[in-house]
C-alpha cells in the first residue's frame, strides 16, 4: 500500500523540476547544455514509478480506492469548505499511469527533437508543467481544485502552441485554442456553480453519493451535467468547438504529440468519466454525450480523408477518435471510454512522433513531397504501421479491443451504431492512405529546407521512445480481453464482451468491423501504392463530397463571414487594425466584434464634458428613485 | 475618553505636519520619503498591536476602533506605503513640490483611517472631505494640461455628489433625528412599518447617500469621471485611487448600511437589489468600454469600474442575507485585500515602464518581455490576477464573492459576472500578447532604481500568497468582517 | 415627527427632475440638430449681461489676492471654531482649551508654510 | 401664517435645485464653483431647520452646519487654485471646452 505522501509527489515532482529550470537553469546554464532535460526527463520517471506503484495498490485496495487525508484549503465561515484533497481510484490511477509514461516518452523524445532550438531551456520548463497541471487535474478532489487546473492546462497549451511566437500563425494557432477552450470553460463554470447551489458542496466524492442516492436529480443534474459536459467538449474538441484543434500544429510535435495523447484532449473524457455518476443518473445528459461524440466521429473522419497535411490527418484522426470515446462513454460507460483513452494515448502519441521523424528527416509535413522512406527510414515505417494498423483497430492490436467494445455498445442505438462502423471504414482508410503517400512509391523530394535529398533514420533517442510505445501499442489491449480492465474501472458492471484472445472469432461484429477495416486498407493500398484506381479519377467522381471534405465542410468560411462582417465593423468605425481580433474564431469573434463594437458605440458617451457627467449622475439618481417607488 | 485608541491616526497626523515642516528647511528632498515611510510603518505597528481585541467606540461613540476598521487601516497604511515606494523616482519630476506630495498622500490616508472608523455622519463627512481634498490636489500635481483637466473634473464632480450626499445626510438625520448610526439604526427599528412605508424621507436618503458612495467607488451611473481622472493623474495617484479611495467608499458603505439599514429586512432587500442592479450594470459597462481603449491607464480606469461591480455583487449578498451572516462582507474585504496586490501590482510595472518610455501607449509596450523581464512578468501576473484566473489572488477573490452571492440565490448576478470575466480576458490578454509577443520598438534594456523593484516584488508576492494560500486572510476578513453594533 | 414632512422629498425630486429637464433640453435640441451651433464672441461671451470687459478679466488683478484671498480664508474659519468654544469655555474647561491648542498649532503651521513660501509678502 | 419646518425644508430645496442647475448649464468654471457652494449652503439651511424643529434640546444640526461650511471653504480654496491653474495652462475656464480627455 503507497503512502499518500507519494501521491502527492507524483504532481509535484515535475513541478518542482518546472521551478527549477525556471530559476536556476534557465537563467544561469548556457543554451548548449541539455540539462534541463534531464531534470524533466527525472522527475518524471520518479513519478512514473509512483503511478505504477499506486496502481498496484489500488488494484489491491478494497473497492479500488485509496483513502487521502484531506488539508483544509479555504474555510468560508458558514459557507463552503474546499479541501485540497485527492480522488485517487482507479480510474486516477491509470490516468496518471497513462500520462507519466507518454509525457515521459516524449521528452526523451524532444532531447532529440529540440536540440540546439533556441528555446530550449523554456521548452521544458513549459513542458513541465504542463505535465504537472495534467497530473494535478487527475488528482483532484474537488470541482474548484480540478478547475484551477483545468485552466492551468489551457494556459501551459496556449504557451506551447505559440512556442514560436515569431510565426505569426503559432500565435494565432494559441490564441484560438485558448478562447475556444475558453468558452468551453465557461460551461464548465455553470455547471459547477449549478451543481454548488443546488447541493451546496464541490466535493467530488460527495457529488456522486448525491447523485447515486437520488437526492441530485431532475433538471438541475441535467443541466449540471450538460455544462460540465460543454467544458469537456471544448477541451477534447467535440464537434461545435473542435476548430482549434486542427490549427493547435503550429508548436512543435512533440507538444503536438502531448497534447493529442495524454495531456489536453484526455482531461476532456477524463472530467466526463470522473463525473460519470452524474451522467448516469441523466439520461438526456449521456444521451448527449453519446450522439456528440458520434456525430464528431464521422464528422472528423470525414475531413481526414482528403488532408494532405500528415499532421492535420492525425489531427483529424485524434478528434475521430476522442468521439468513439465520447460514443464510448454515452453508451457503454466508464471503462469503455477511459479504455480506449488507455490505448488511443500510446498509438496515437507514436503516430505523432513518426510524423515528427519523418518531418526531421524530409523537412516537411505535407505527404505530396515524401514518399519511398521505408526503405530510408525502417524504424519509423515498422513503428508508423503497427501504430495505424492499431489504430484501425486489426486484431489482435490494442485498437481492436477497445474500438470493438465501444462498438458494440453502441448497437443500443442503431444510428449511432451505423456512423461508428462507417468511421471504422474511414479511419482504415485515411490512416493508410497516410502510410502509402509517405512510406511507399518513390522519394519526392522533400520540403524546401530538407536536410539533404537523401533523407536517413532518426537518432536512436529518437528512435528509442517510438519502439517503447510501438510495444505497448501492441500489447496494451491484451489487458481488458477477459475483462480485467472493465471490472477494475467499472465500479462492479463487468465489461467483458470477450471471453478470450481468439474468442471474437466466434461472434459476428468484430467479424463485421474487421472487414470494414480489410476493405479501407485494401482500397488505399490499390489508390495509393498499386495506382489501380487513379485518386483524381475518385475525385472527379465524388467531387461534391470530395470538395465538401476539403473545405472542411465550409465551416471556416461560415467563419470567415463573421470574420468579414466584422471587418465591415471595423471599416465602418476606421482605425481598428489596432485592435488585433485576428485568430480568434467563430462564434467567439461574432461576440468578441459585437462586444468591440458594443465598446466603440458606448465610448461616445464619454465625451469629457464634466458637465455631462454630471447630468448622467443626476439622471441616474432619479432612475434609482423611480425605479424604487414604481418596483420597490 | 481613552486617546490610546487615537495613536494610529495621531502619529500620520504629526508625521504629515513634520513632513511639511522638514521640507521648508532640509535641502535633501530624499529625506522626506523616508520620513513619511517611517510614519507609515509606525502607524501600521501600532494598528496591528491593537488588532484582536474589541474596543469601545471613542470620541462619544463618533468613531469606531473595531477590527473591522482596522483591517482596513492596515489596507490603507500598506497601499500608502506601496505608493509612496513607487513615488520616490516618479516625484522627481516635480522637485519644488515633493513634500506637499508626500504630507498630501499621509493627509489623504489619514482621512481614510478615519473614514475606516467613523460611526457618525459628521465624523463621515468630514473625513470623507479631508481625503477627496487632498486627492484633488495630488491629482493636478503635475500641472499640465491633462492633469489640471483631471483635477478640476474630479474637483467639481466631487464636490457635486459631496453636496447630494450631504442632502442624504441631512435628510437621514431630519427623519430620525440623530447623526449616530447606531441610533440611526434604533430609531428606525422602533419606527411602525406604515410610518417608514409612508414617508419617502427614508429611502431618498438613502438613494442619496449610494449616489454619493457610489461616486467614491466608481459604481455606474456615478462613473462617469473614472477613465479621465485616471488618465489624467500622476500615474502613482491614480494606483492610489484605483485601490485605497476605493476600499474606503466600500468600508463606508458596508458600515452605513450594515450598522444603520440593516434592518427592517425589506429595507435591506430594497437595497440589496439597487446594488445587484448597479452591479450588473456596472461589470458589463466597464468591461464593454475597456475593450477598444489603447491608452493603459484609461484601460485600467474603465477595468476598475468593473472591478468595483465584481465588488458590488458582495453588497447586494449582505443586502438579500439582511446582516445574518458574514459572507458577503468577508468576501468583500477579502477582494478588497486582493484587490490592493493585484492593481497596485499593476500601476507599478506601468510606473516603471511609462516613466522610462514617456508614453501609455499599450502598443509602445511591445517586446517589455524582452526589454523588463521582471516588470513585464509582474504585470502579467496582475493582469491574470485580474482576469481572476488561477493560481493568481484575483480568482479566489472572485470565487468567494461569488459563491457568497450563490448562497443567497443571486445565481442570475453571478451568471453575467462570469460572462464578463470572459469578455474581460480580451483586452486584458491583449496586452499581455503586445508585451510578450510584439515587436521590440530598440533592444536596449529597461532597469528598475531598488525601491520599485522591492514594490513590485512586494505586490507579486502579496498576489501569489492570496492565491495559494488564501486561508489566513480570509479568516482575517471573516474576523473583522463582525463590525460594532451599537 | 418629519415622517410627516415625507412629501418635501417628493417635492424634491420633483423640482431636480424640472432642473434636470431644463438642462438636458438644449443638450437634446443640440444633438437633434434643431438648433444651429454657431458660436459667435457675444454668446461665448463668460458674461450673459452688461459690459463686455475690456482686456483679459484675469490679469488685471495678481495672483497674490488670491493668495491673501485664501489665508484670510483660514483665519476665517479658525474663528468659526474658536467663538462657540468661547461662548462655553467653561463648560469645556481644559480639555477644550487643549482641543483648541491643538487647533490653532495646526492653522500656525499652515501660517508658517505659507510665510516660508514667500506668499505674504509682496513682489 | 406662521413659519412651519415646511418652508424652510422648500427654501432649501429650491436653493439646492437653482444650485445643482447652475453647476451643470453654467460654463465659467468659477461660477460653477460658487454654485456647489449654494448647494452646500441649501444642506446647511435643512440641517439647521431639522435641527430646531426635530431635536431642539440638541445642537447636532448647528454643529454639522459648521463643520460644512469649513469643508466648503477648504473646497472652495482647493477649487480657486486647481482652476487657476487651469487658466495658467490654456488662457481660458470655459468647462465646455475642457476636453482633452475623452472617449
Amino acid at each position: 500500500m503507497i503512502p499518500y505522501q507519494f501521491i502527492w509527489l507524483i504532481f509535484l515532482l515535475p513541478f518542482f523540476s518546472f521551478l527549477i529550470i525556471a530559476f536556476f537553469i534557465r537563467p544561469f546554464v548556457k543554451q548548449e547544455s541539455r540539462i534541463a532535460g534531464y531534470t524533466l526527463i527525472a522527475a518524471l520517471s520518479i513519478s512514473l514509478a509512483l503511478s505504477v506503484w499506486t496502481l498496484a495498490s489500488v488494484m489491491t485496495a478494497p473497492n479500488h480506492e485509496l483513502p487521502v487525508p484531506v488539508i483544509n484549503w479555504v474555510v468560508i465561515e458558514g459557507g463552503v469548505t474546499l479541501h485540497l484533497g485527492l480522488l485517487v481510484d482507479a480510474l486516477t490511477a491509470v490516468m496518471l499511469v497513462v500520462v507519466t509514461f507518454v509525457s515521459l516518452m516524449i521528452q526523451i523524445y524532444s532531447q532529440g527533437y529540440m536540440r540546439g532550438d533556441p528555446g530550449y531551456h523554456r521548452y521544458y520548463a513549459w513542458m513541465s508543467l504542463f505535465t504537472m497541471s495534467m497530473l494535478g487535474l487527475i488528482v483532484a478532489g474537488n470541482l474548484v481544485f480540478m478547475f484551477v487546473f483545468w485552466e492551468l492546462v489551457g494556459l501551459c497549451s496556449y504557451l506551447l502552441i505559440g512556442f514560436w511566437f515569431h510565426k505569426p500563425s503559432a500565435a494565432n494557432a494559441a490564441k484560438k485554442a485558448f478562447i475556444v477552450t475558453r468558452v468551453g470553460d465557461f460551461g464548465f463554470l455553470v455547471g459547477i456553480l449549478i451543481l454548488y447551489m443546488n447541493t451546496g458542496t464541490f466535493d467530488i466524492a460527495e457529488l456522486h453519493e448525491l447523485a447515486i442516492t437520488g437526492v441530485l436529480a431532475g433538471s438541475v443534474l441535467t443541466w449540471g451535467a450538460i455544462g460540465i459536459f460543454a467544458g469537456a467538449v471544448g477541451k477534447s474538441a467535440q464537434f461545435p468547438l473542435h476548430t482549434w484543434l486542427p490549427d493547435a500544429m503550429e508548436g512543435p510535435t512533440p507538444v503536438s504529440a502531448l497534447i493529442h495523447s495524454a495531456t489536453m484532449v484526455s482531461a476532456g473524457v477524463f472530467l466526463v468519466a470522473r463525473m460519470f455518476p452524474l451522467f448516469e443518473n441523466s439520461p438526456a445528459a449521456l444521451t448527449t454525450v453519446a450522439v456528440i461524440g458520434g456525430v464528431t466521429a464521422i464528422f472528423a473522419a470525414s475531413m481526414g480523408l482528403v488532408a494532405n497535411d500528415i499532421k492535420r490527418v492525425l489531427a483529424y484522426s485524434t478528434i475521430s477518435q476522442l468521439g468513439y470515446m465520447m460514443l464510448g462513454l454515452g453508451t457503454g460507460g466508464v471503462a469503455i471510454g477511459i479504455f480506449h483513452l488507455f490505448n488511443h494515448a500510446f498509438f496515437k502519441a507514436l503516430l505523432f512522433l513518426g510524423a515528427g521523424s519523418v518531418n526531421h528527416a524530409t523537412g516537411t509535413f505535407d505527404m505530396r513531397l515524401m514518399g519511398g522512406l521505408r526503405r530510408m527510414m525502417p524504424w519509423t515505417y515498422a513503428t508508423f504501421v503497427i501504430a495505424s494498423l492499431s489504430i484501425a483497430g486489426i486484431w489482435p492490436l490494442s485498437g481492436f479491443w477497445s474500438k470493438d467494445e465501444i462498438v458494440i455498445s453502441a448497437l443500443a442505438q442503431p444510428v449511432l451504431f451505423v456512423l461508428a462502423m462507417i468511421t471504422v471504414f474511414m479511419t482504415a482508410f485515411y490512416m493508410f492512405r497516410a502510410v502509402f503517400m509517405t512510406f511507399g512509391g518513390e522519394y519526392r523530394g522533400g520540403g524546401p529546407e530538407a536536410h539533404d535529398s537523401h533523407p536517413h533514420e532518426s537518432p536512436n533517442v529518437m528512435v528509442v521512445p517510438m519502439v517503447a510505445l510501438a510495444v505497448l501499442a501492441v500489447f496494451s489491449g491484451l489487458w481488458n480481453v477477459t475483462g480485467h480492465f472493465g471490472a477494475l474501472l467499472g465500479h462492479g458492471e463487468t465489461h467483458g464482451f470477450f471471453a478470450g484472445l481468439f474468442h471474437p472469432f466466434t461472434q459476428v461484429l468484430p467479424w463485421l468491423s474487421l472487414i470494414l477495416a480489410g476493405l479501407g486498407i485494401l482500397l488505399a493500398y490499390a489508390i495509393y501504392d498499386k495506382k489501380w484506381v487513379s485518386a483524381e479519377r475518385l475525385g472527379r467522381l465524388f467531387r461534391p463530397l470530395y470538395s465538401l471534405f476539403l473545405h472542411k465542410y465550409w465551416l471556416d468560411e461560415l467563419y470567415e463571414n463573421v470574420i468579414v462582417k466584422t471587418v465591415l465593423l471595423r471599416g465602418l468605425f476606421g482605425s481598428f487594425e489596432r485592435f488585433d481580433s485576428r485568430g480568434v474564431d467563430g462564434v467567439v469573434n461574432g461576440v468578441a466584434s459585437s462586444a468591440i463594437y458594443g465598446g466603440r458605440a458606448l465610448r461616445r458617451m464619454q465625451t469629457g464634458q464634466l458637465q455631462l457627467y454630471g447630468l448622467f449622475m443626476g439622471i441616474g439618481i432619479l432612475a434609482i428613485i423611480f425605479a424604487i417607488f414604481f418596483f420597490g | 475618553m481613552n486617546l490610546t485608541l487615537f495613536i494610529p491616526e495621531l502619529t500620520l497626523t504629526v508625521f504629515a505636519i513634520l513632513v511639511i515642516l522638514l521640507d521648508l528647511f532640509v535641502r535633501q528632498k530624499r529625506v522626506l520619503a523616508q520620513v513619511s515611510i517611517s510614519g507609515l510603518v509606525i502607524a501600521g505597528v501600532i494598528t496591528i498591536a491593537m488588532w484582536g481585541n474589541s474596543f469601545p467606540a471613542i470620541f462619544n461613540n463618533m468613531l469606531a476602533v473595531d477590527n473591522f476598521a482596522l483591517f482596513f487601516k492596515l489596507i490603507f497604511l500598506a497601499v500608502a506605503f506601496l505608493v509612496i515606494l513607487a513615488s520616490v523616482d516618479y516625484t522627481s519630476r516635480f522637485a519644488r513640490f515633493q513634500g506637499e506630495y508626500y504630507a498630501l498622500v499621509l493627509l489623504s490616508t489619514l482621512g481614510m483611517m478615519l473614514m475606516a472608523g467613523a460611526a457618525d455622519l459628521i465624523t463621515l463627512y468630514i473625513s470623507l472631505e479631508l481625503t477627496s481634498i487632498s486627492l484633488y490636489a495630488l491629482v493636478g500635481f503635475l500641472k499640465d494640461g491633462k492633469s489640471t483637466e483631471a483635477s478640476l473634473k474630479y474637483l467639481l464632480l466631487g464636490a457635486i455628489s459631496s453636496a447630494v450626499l450631504l442632502y442624504g445626510m441631512a435628510l437621514i438625520f431630519g427623519f430620525t433625528g440623530k447623526t449616530q448610526l447606531g441610533e440611526i439604526a434604533m430609531v428606525i427599528q422602533t419606527m411602525p412599518a406604515q410610518t417608514l412605508l409612508a414617508s419617502p424621507a427614508l429611502i431618498l436618503g438613502m438613494v442619496l447617500l449610494i449616489a454619493g458612495f457610489g461616486f467614491k467607488i466608481a459604481a455606474v451611473p456615478f462613473q462617469m469621471w473614472v477613465p479621465d481622472v485616471y488618465e489624467g493623474a500622476p500615474t502613482p495617484i491614480t494606483a492610489y485611487l484605483s485601490v485605497a479611495s476605493k476600499a474606503a467608499g466600500f468600508a463606508i458603505i458596508l458600515r452605513v448600511f450594515f450598522s444603520a439599514f440593516g434592518q427592517p429586512e425589506w429595507l435591506s432587500l430594497n437595497w440589496g437589489m439597487i446594488f445587484a442592479v448597479l452591479a450588473a450594470i456596472g461589470m458589463t459597462l466597464g468591461n464593454i468600454m475597456a475593450i477598444p481603449q489603447t491608452n493603459i491607464k484609461r484601460l485600467l480606469g474603465y477595468s476598475s469600474i468593473a472591478q468595483a461591480g465584481y465588488l458590488l455583487i458582495g453588497l447586494a449578498a449582505m443586502g438579500f442575507s439582511a446582516g445574518a451572516d458574514t459572507a458577503g462582507r468577508s468576501g468583500i474585504l477579502f477582494f478588497l485585500a486582493s484587490y490592493v496586490f493585484t492593481n497596485m501590482g499593476v500601476f507599478i510595472a506601468i510606473i516603471a515602464i511609462s516613466t522610462k518610455l514617456n508614453s501609455d501607449q499599450i502598443e509602445d509596450y511591445a517586446g517589455m518581455g524582452k526589454r523588463t523581464p521582471l516588470v513585464a512578468l509582474a504585470l502579467t501576473l496582475g493582469l491574470i490576477s485580474l482576469i481572476g484566473m488561477p493560481p493568481a489572488a484575483g480568482f479566489m477573490a472572485k470565487f468567494y464573492i461569488f459563491s457568497a452571492a450563490v448562497q443567497h440565490n443571486l445565481l442570475w448576478l453571478v451568471i453575467i459576472a462570469v460572462i464578463n470575466s470572459v469578455i474581460s480576458a480580451y483586452y486584458y490578454l491583449r496586452v499581455v500578447k503586445v508585451m510578450w509577443l510584439g515587436k521590440p520598438a530598440s533592444e536596449e534594456k529597461i532597469s528598475q532604481s531598488g525601491t520599485l523593484k522591492l514594490a513590485l516584488v512586494l505586490a507579486s508576492l502579496g498576489i501569489l500568497l492570496l492565491g495559494i494560500l488564501p486561508g489566513y486572510v480570509m479568516r482575517l476578513a471573516e474576523f473583522a468582517a463582525n463590525m460594532r453594533l451599537y | 415627527m418629519i415622517a410627516n414632512y415625507g412629501y418635501i422629498g417628493l417635492f424634491l425630486i420633483a423640482v431636480v427632475l424640472f432642473t434636470l429637464l431644463m438642462v438636458t433640453i438644449p443638450i437634446a435640441l443640440r444633438l437633434l440638430g434643431l438648433v444651429p451651433d454657431k458660436p459667435n464672441p457675444i454668446k461665448n461671451a463668460v458674461f450673459e449681461c452688461g459690459m463686455e470687459t475690456i482686456g483679459k478679466t484675469w490679469v488685471q488683478f495678481n495672483f497674490h489676492y488670491y493668495f491673501y484671498a485664501l489665508v484670510f480664508l483660514i483665519l476665517d474659519v479658525l474663528v468659526i471654531f474658536l467663538y462657540p468654544w468661547a461662548v462655553s469655555l467653561r463648560v469645556l474647561g481644559v480639555s477644550g482649551f487643549i482641543a483648541v491648542l491643538v487647533l490653532i498649532t495646526i492653522v500656525l503651521v499652515g501660517y508658517l508654510y505659507a510665510w516660508k513660501k514667500k506668499v505674504l509678502e509682496w513682489k | 401664517m406662521s413659519l412651519g419646518l415646511e418652508h424652510y425644508l422648500v427654501l432649501s430645496a429650491v436653493l439646492f435645485s437653482i444650485g445643482l442647475y447652475g453647476a451643470l448649464a453654467k460654463r465659467n468654471a468659477v461660477i460653477i464653483l460658487m454654485c456647489i457652494e449654494l448647494m452646500l449652503v441649501a444642506v446647511n439651511i435643512t440641517l439647521i431647520a431639522f435641527s430646531r424643529y426635530i431635536v431642539p434640546a440638541e445642537l447636532t444640526g448647528q454643529i454639522f452646519a459648521i463643520f460644512v461650511i469649513v469643508v466648503a471653504a477648504a473646497e472652495a480654496a482647493v477649487g480657486l487654485a486647481i482652476i487657476l491653474a487651469i487658466y495658467r495652462n490654456r488662457q481660458d475656464i470655459d468647462v465646455t471646452k475642457i476636453n482633452l480627455m475623452k472617449w
